[in-house]
């Protein structure tokens, strides 16, 4: 019923007295997320939100059995986060800050290979399995509902506006992947449909893209393989070359990136590209059965 | 973040790469005595363009009075849209010939790729595949002698060039991952007397890592007004439209602008007022919109993290403080979405739930500006 | 007929064009090593005692199928040398130079353990396999013989001594391995008697320890699997404590790695211990069947 | 190499972490100096010995003349065998608590290993295993901060002491590994007001890995013998026995003395002539070996890189030059026998061809010259 994340999964939260880790881990909670910990170095012995906060991920690992972590701490201190995740025997680790220096990125994304662990982001929204009731990230939780369409984004609120739009549709999702903004990120395209192949909840895939890097052009090739159609929806026709739009990976450089060569690719290999975000949920309710 | 050439051959230079003796010219007299320390100087235009040579960024003098001619002509120059400041002289190089060297990272391989051509001096882009060769960095291992060797040897070299260009694979690896480069390159690494010689270079810095490097020289080639709103913390493009565009989120900032250019109207810039921001810097950023005098201002706003409401209030905000005297349409979806739109509506504003209607609606109050 | 070297490795010399590298080259195919390639940068092309030489493993790999390496570089730049040989392929890399900082070996045993590559030595005479006619080393060729008898042991020339005094006592060799004198080397006792467990033409093995570190203590336990009687012979009885006995890695430090602690451990699993080196031959027979 | 105390925390206070202060005293003026500067002070002798304090090697001093009283009673002083040449002074710290912490080589487990604990103060071979928390290093990943924090926490540290030793882990993984070290240790760790100190400290260097670090300050704590032999490039250790030993390997060299003990005699040395040495330093170590006035020396060889007839050269050429005034035992077999054999039959020296007949010669011989 869903990818990656499901409803055994048990979370822990690094950086769970912070601002942010305090409020999302409310609203993971409140998704019905099994948030068991959180870590807080020698904040030990406290608890957020109901939540036990430990010294570190061992501790954490050891008392509540966690498999999954999601990091909050600021970019400085995101890189030692996700070691202490991945070498504690973590397996999923959702990574929710930007400006992560991109060569803590690859560090932290080679040890993972390395590890066998899964690495979502940095700089993403999380993942939600609407069908498990449980989250990973600081997406809104109201605007997904459980159904058969698998998303995966680089970008944060244009794939809640095509989430949202899906879910008025009353197309819902098995699972949504963010990516992440990034230059260098744990998933790509590929890793990512890979999942969505072998879920048999998952019945069409939206792919939300944009400008920058050559992900969507790697990934079209494999959209043979996928076996279920594809929606592509890309950002940035309008954005200029050599300007960063926002995301740090976002930009088109010495001629790569250009959404045309994306566009392209995808529709090569049997994608529905459509052109603007409102177009999505058409698209996709063409592709499902009719009930 | 880019670097300029004097900069990029600085870095270089303190990690042992041979570079040729220069220095800053900011003065037609610096000119002329650059030319007396150096003899004969290439005259470069410190810009962050390509193709600089070709555009007439770089000249030569011979003579004291030509080092002073020259520079008098390239101080204060337009180079493809940049004012030249300032040049940096170098001693004129016999070069035999021209190889290519660069580090960067692959975001595919996710890795770092060190990328060498014997057919330097030319835009890599504009190098055919066969003549690159590309060797992907293991992070876990870094760049050892050895593999500095197996470029020199995939390109051929041999003899002195052979252990020269091995050693600076090494050196080249070391400034990109110990200055936190997105990329570093040799073009040309020219061949002079039988050595290695960085004949031009750039150097391109990680944003995200300049905290690392409190040393960094801080180079913003952008606008004014993309300086202030980078300022405010806000990713900011300047673009050559007319209608204003804030949205929360870069890629909904995207489309956004996406959005506009389908109805035929022309956005006038790229911003992300983030996916939380609260009212002060909305209401900041709105204010520099204002002050861009565009036909129209399209706010669009889907409310996750953001708070419909807190969008509504810098808005009032701003139309209570500065004034909004240009049409404004808003979209206002999601997290207290009501609260929002009750708050604008009391203040005579229509907020749009559709984001295909707010942009038509912008593009045609943009044309009836006209 | 041997264990981890046989008639088949293909193996490259690396540092073939300095003195010693171009004289056990020379030694090396005078005994029967299939040696196939050598490596100098800059001066591939050329040929040493017929092996033709190559800028690169990498270029020697693709040229020759190479699988063994063994390195003869000054130590500054051995661990170049061994990440060279491991990052293309070469699956045994036998380190022969002595003084290479600790800190590098650590690392070539790290890699080597994360790509499963084995690692002889630093500072060791080497590998050979009397029966299978090649070796990978400095020893003499002559004070061999083929036989039953798997000799693994801390020091070179001591080894010398005892496989000739079993060559003159018509007990011949399996292979001999030289562990290396460093404090830190790619085998243990364990891994090297994992591999004489497993190879039919040994049935019976020397150690040759000494004093120093715990390899012998954690080598004891071992024994009980091991199914093959043990002779053992350790050496350093007379030194005395925190004194560097010439093997970087022969020192008792804070009362650990003496003599004493060894041989008891040794004995505790059922190993023959002996206290003079000329008294292995004789305690060798007595644990072979006699014919 | 041993490095003394306070050249251990001058590398402890480069990495930042909190050393007393402290300064070198030499003579009784300096010490009366240091109590000016320093206030009441610990006069700690440095010399490379465990049990210093027990020894008498750590005093006390409250006023000017206590510090140059205590001073010249220490300086030149006999502390197990080695000569107090010099003193570090250092405010005298009020103790609340002594934790442990070193980072060394585990040699089995072939990685670095952090050992810390709350019963600090005392040798850590004297502490229950228990009570030591030991932590493996991945080389391929290093200490991270987390690695820190995991140390501290399961040493049960809280509040800023946790934050502190965390901290402190990391910087003393780095000295051992940009150091090259083989043992890196702060014991006892002091806390004084409520944060840690390193009041005492031992770093040991890799001597193969000095090559890497020219500014190390050399320590050679041998004997005038032992300095002249490593000089050579030789390994050498003194020993009280009366048979001087010279042995191709270090195995070799072991064992031999093994032998002559077996045989009830006491061998003097322990000289490891290399695996494959030439006639140069093989005669120069011998020259050594006479220069000892031995009772006997016993040169065993076993020739594989190493040839017998350069082993007898070297022989010849001492006894020629400098002469062999007691008796030598030779045991050759190996590479090139028959030649070196015949070379020393010559000049009327019999060699053995077994091991345990010529350390058992040599036994017999040492004591007959008794």
């Amino acid at each position: 019923m869903s990818i990656l994340l499901n409803r055994d999964s048990r979370i822990i939260v690094q950086g769970i007295t912070g601002n942010q880790g305090r409020f999302h881990t409310r609203q993971m909670l409140a998704y019905g997320s099994q948030v068991v910990g959180g870590i807080s170095p020698t904040k030990g012995g406290q608890q957020i939100e109901g939540v036990p906060v430990f010294d570190t991920v061992h501790e954490a690992v050891t008392a509540t059995g966690a498999d999954a972590s999601i990091v909050f701490v600021p970019a400085p201190f995101a890189k030692d986060a996700a070691f202490e995740a991945m070498e504690n025997g973590i397996r999923l680790v959702v990574m929710i800050p930007e400006h992560i220096p991109v060569q803590d990125s690859i560090d932290i994304v080679a040890r993972a290979k390395a590890l066998g662990v899964t690495v979502i982001g940095p700089n993403t929204f999380g993942i939600i399995s609407p069908g498990e009731q449980t989250k990973m990230g600081i997406m809104p939780n109201h605007i997904y509902r459980s159904g058969p369409v698998g998303v995966v984004a680089r970008s944060g609120t244009l794939s809640y506006e095509i989430a949202f739009s899906l879910t008025n549709a009353n197309l819902g999702q098995s699972t949504v992947v963010g990516m992440g903004g990034d230059p260098v990120v744990g998933q790509t395209f590929i890793t990512v449909l890979e999942h969505f192949r072998n879920d048999p909840a998952t019945t069409c895939v939206v792919m939300v893209g944009e400008i920058g890097g050559s992900a969507e052009e790697e990934a079209a090739e494999y959209l043979e393989t996928l076996g279920k159609p594809v929606v592509a929806y890309l950002a940035g026709r309008a954005a200029p070359a050599g300007k960063r739009m926002g995301h740090a990976g976002a930009i088109i450089e010495r001629g790569k990136g250009t959404l045309e060569s994306k566009e392209k690719a995808l529709r090569a290999h049997g994608a529905e590209v459509v052109t603007m975000p409102w177009q999505v949920a058409e698209a996709v309710r063409g592709m499902l059965p009719s009930k | 973040m880019k670097q300029y050439e004097y900069l990029a051959k600085g870095a270089l230079k303190a990690y042992g790469i041979p570079i040729p003796a220069g220095q800053l010219v900011s003065t037609p007299e610096e000119g002329a005595q650059a030319v007396a320390s150096l003899g004969p100087v290439a005259l470069k235009a410190q810009v962050l363009v390509g193709g600089r040579g070709k555009a007439g960024g770089i000249r030569f003098a011979q003579t004291q009075q030509e080092g002073y001619d020259v520079a008098k002509a390239m101080i204060g120059m337009d180079l493809k849209g940049y004012r030249v400041d300032r040049l940096y002289a170098e001693t004129k190089l016999a070069i035999e010939r021209e190889l290519y060297i660069s580090v960067t990272t692959d975001r595919n391989a996710k890795r770092p790729l060190v990328m060498a051509s014997l057919a330097g001096g030319v835009e890599i882009e504009d190098v055919a595949d066969d003549q690159i060769v590309k060797a992907y960095v293991d992070p876990e291992v870094g760049v050892l002698p050895y593999f500095g060797r197996e470029v020199a040897s995939a390109l051929g070299l041999e003899g002195t060039i052979f252990k020269e260009f091995a050693d600076l694979v090494v050196k080249l690896y070391r400034i990109y991952r110990e200055k936190d480069a997105e990329l570093v390159e040799i073009n040309p690494l020219a061949v002079v007397d039988g050595h290695l010689v960085a004949a031009d270079a750039r150097l391109n810095l990680d944003d995200s890592a300049l905290y690392r490097h409190p040393d960094t020289t801080i180079v913003d080639e952008g606008s004014a007004l993309e300086r202030k709103v980078h300022e405010i913390g806000l990713a900011y493009v300047e673009l050559d439209g007319d209608i204003a565009v804030m949205a929360n989120g870069a890629g909904m900032a995207m489309a956004t602008l996406d959005a506009i250019q389908y109805f035929g109207g022309r956005p006038a810039n790229f911003l992300d007022a983030g996916g939380g921001a609260s009212v002060g810097p909305t209401a900041e950023a709105l204010d520099v919109l204002v002050s861009m005098k565009p036909k129209a201002i399209l706010v669009n706003i889907f409310g996750g993290i953001t708070r419909c409401d807190d969008v509504a209030a810098a808005i009032l905000q701003v139309k209570k403080t500065s004034g909004i005297p240009v049409p404004l349409v808003v979209r206002l979806v999601g997290t207290n979405e009501q609260e929002g739109v009750a708050l604008l509506k009391a203040a005579g504003i229509e907020a749009y739930s559709e984001m295909a209607e707010a942009a038509e609606q912008a593009v045609r109050l943009a044309k009836e500006a006209l």
